[in-house]
């Protein structure tokens, strides 16, 4: 890249300090005096000079602008990645959608047993871990949540029936949400009849 | 007048192209005072007057400088300007300074008006530093006036991308306690060997059909059980004997409170 | 100007396309595995590339970023609105707060002869040029002032060395304080003795 001329140097500067991409009339106007075919001549060369380095003189109909070279275009967006280990909270939920699901917000707080904020869900689908896997037909029509296949591939699992722990957990009915658990236990005592009509509920069966 | 021009004349150029408040020539004292505000404080004012005497600062006649700067507040006054205390202080303070200076010297005095005179100096030496270093530091390639940042930058961005992390353990572990949390309290009573009152009353009444001898109770219990079980039996076993003696299947006898109960089948 | 090698693109794009002046540390942190020492010397070797050019390469207090060239400031200026008109009072603070940084309001007011009204620092802190930088820890702890790399880019210096004569105020005493100036000078005169109660009795002088 040889030493700019003087008229070189003016569109270089008036170029680089433009907020908008400028006609070779526009720049000769700027630059006083300046003959249009000496400026287009200026521009051909300083944009040969720019060539190869990590900045381009360009031509975008009519108008010239410098830009950041083509292949270096990452550098304007960047990823920076940063390792957090999930809360205590999102580690509970996650689980829960995890053993009971499709499950509703409304089942994973009857679960835990507190309210559950939206960020928790939030984090666990930015995960990558859950997702929304449609609505309950029941009245209020919930959304529903499931894990993904990103899930299994991060615990290292086949499928959800390797999660370990179901089946003592099941048989000691700790599986159950808080309200099924207490209507099983006093339908025991009554007749059963009734179980199957609520469907709506899949968390009677959490492996389902 | 920009600023800019205003503090650039400040340097080392000779005061005739001072350009400042204190532009106006000696003989338009008039316009002078009426750009007293102008000044930046007495100071000030008394840095333009030595300027005045052309000469440096360190050579400038205190005495002159009062005179001057005397001068001007009384013209001022006569003028009826309004003046700002602190220059009405200085006077004084000056006069003050002028007149003793001119006495002859008393050697018990302290400060001296020498060193009270040498004090202002470099007050004066300071503020006039300044300006000339704000003048200099004004005329630079300013930024934004002078040269100039790109006009389009495209921006640099960072996007933040949090990689979550949880393993299998914190995942069941967290179950766990969600569950060992939430679980409705439930009493679970383990199983253990019983002999119910049915099959308590089939083995008693088995047994009293095969003999006619009275027979003690714990000869009805099973002989090798453990001893949960044959506590259970003996307490089956007792319910079983008065329930056979109630339908006269059976009869007991017991020679002594607490002692061995003998049951038989019943001789009807 | 030679054909710049990879880092040096890379570089040259981020400056250009950054919207603030970057340090070596956060350009070889935005390059992801860039040696800071690489870094450096590619700025070098670029700032070196673009002398003579319409934009120049330059450090302003450890901060780096493209510019036009001065000597072209005739052909900008026009378009430009004015940059910030400063009162006489703000430029003499802002020199002040330069030359003797950190430096509290009472320290200015001792050298200029006058209260500074707090709308003159605020005019200042506004511009970005000047900040508060803590307390001093002497009675009263007054709040003491000093510049920001603002200040150092918007007025083209590398660093606060390079202010304006800067060495030769310091040669002279002058950046000392009034009452250091005057002991030195009597110290030289007389016996060093008498020098401390003269503070005392410095309230005959209205300035003070």
């Amino acid at each position: 890249m040889s030493q700019p001329g003087e008229l070189e140097r003016a569109i270089e500067a008036t170029l680089f300090a433009a907020e908008e991409p400028m006609t070779v009339a526009a720049l000769a106007g700027h630059l006083g005096d300046a003959a249009a075919g000496d400026v287009r001549d200026s521009l051909r060369r300083l944009a040969a000079q720019y060539e190869g380095r990590g900045v381009h003189l360009v031509e975008r109909g009519d108008r010239w602008h410098f830009q950041t070279a083509p292949d270096l275009a990452h550098l304007l967006r960047r990823e920076r990645e940063a390792v957090r280990r999930l809360s205590r909270a999102a580690t509970e939920v996650l689980a829960i959608v995890a053993y009971h699901e499709p499950v509703s917000r409304a089942e994973i707080e009857a679960i835990r047993g507190v309210q559950t904020s939206s960020g928790t869900l939030d984090v666990l689908m930015e995960a990558g871990w859950v997702r929304v896997a449609g609505r309950r037909e029941v009245p209020g029509r919930p959304v529903i949540y499931a894990t993904t296949p990103d899930f299994l591939d991060h615990f290292g699992l086949a499928s959800r029936k390797e999660l370990p722990g179901i089946d003592e957990l099941k048989a000691a009915g700790l599986l159950d949400p808080v309200d099924d658990a207490f209507e099983a236990l006093t339908a025991s005592e009554e007749e059963v009849a009734g179980a199957d009509t609520d469907t709506g509920n899949a968390a009677a069966d959490p492996l389902d | 007048m920009s600023e800019d021009a205003l503090i650039l004349d400040l340097g080392d150029q000779p005061a005739e192209n001072w350009s400042g408040p204190g532009a106006a020539a000696a003989d338009d004292d008039a316009g002078l005072y009426l750009e007293l505000d102008n000044w930046e404080g007495p100071l000030d004012l008394l840095l333009d007057l030595a300027r005045r005497q052309k000469v440096d600062l360190k050579a400038i006649s205190i005495l002159s400088l009062v005179d001057q700067y005397i001068a001007y507040i009384e013209r001022a006054e006569a003028l009826k300007l309004e003046l700002a205390a602190d220059y009405l202080v200085m006077a004084a303070w000056l006069a003050y300074l002028k007149s003793a200076l001119l006495l002859p010297r008393d050697e018990q005095e302290d400060p001296s008006p020498e060193d009270l005179a040498l004090r202002l100096q470099l007050r004066l030496a300071r503020l006039a530093a300044m300006r000339e270093a704000a003048a200099r530091l004004m005329a630079r390639d300013r930024l934004g006036r002078d040269v100039f940042r790109r006009g389009a930058p495209e921006g640099l961005r960072t996007d933040r991308k949090t990689l979550w992390q949880c393993d299998w353990f914190a995942l069941v572990q967290a179950y766990g306690q969600v569950s060992a949390r939430t679980a409705p309290v439930v009493h679970m009573v383990r199983e253990r060997p019983v002999m119910t009152l049915d099959s308590a009353l089939d083995r008693v009444s088995a047994m009293l059909g095969v003999t006619l001898d009275w027979m003690e109770l714990r000869e009805f219990l099973p002989p090798h059980a453990e001893p949960r079980l044959r506590k259970s039996a003996l307490a089956s076993s007792f319910v079983a004997a008065l329930e056979l003696a109630r339908l006269g299947k059976a009869e007991l006898a017991q020679d002594e409170a607490f002692g061995p109960l003998r049951l038989r089948r019943a001789t009807a």
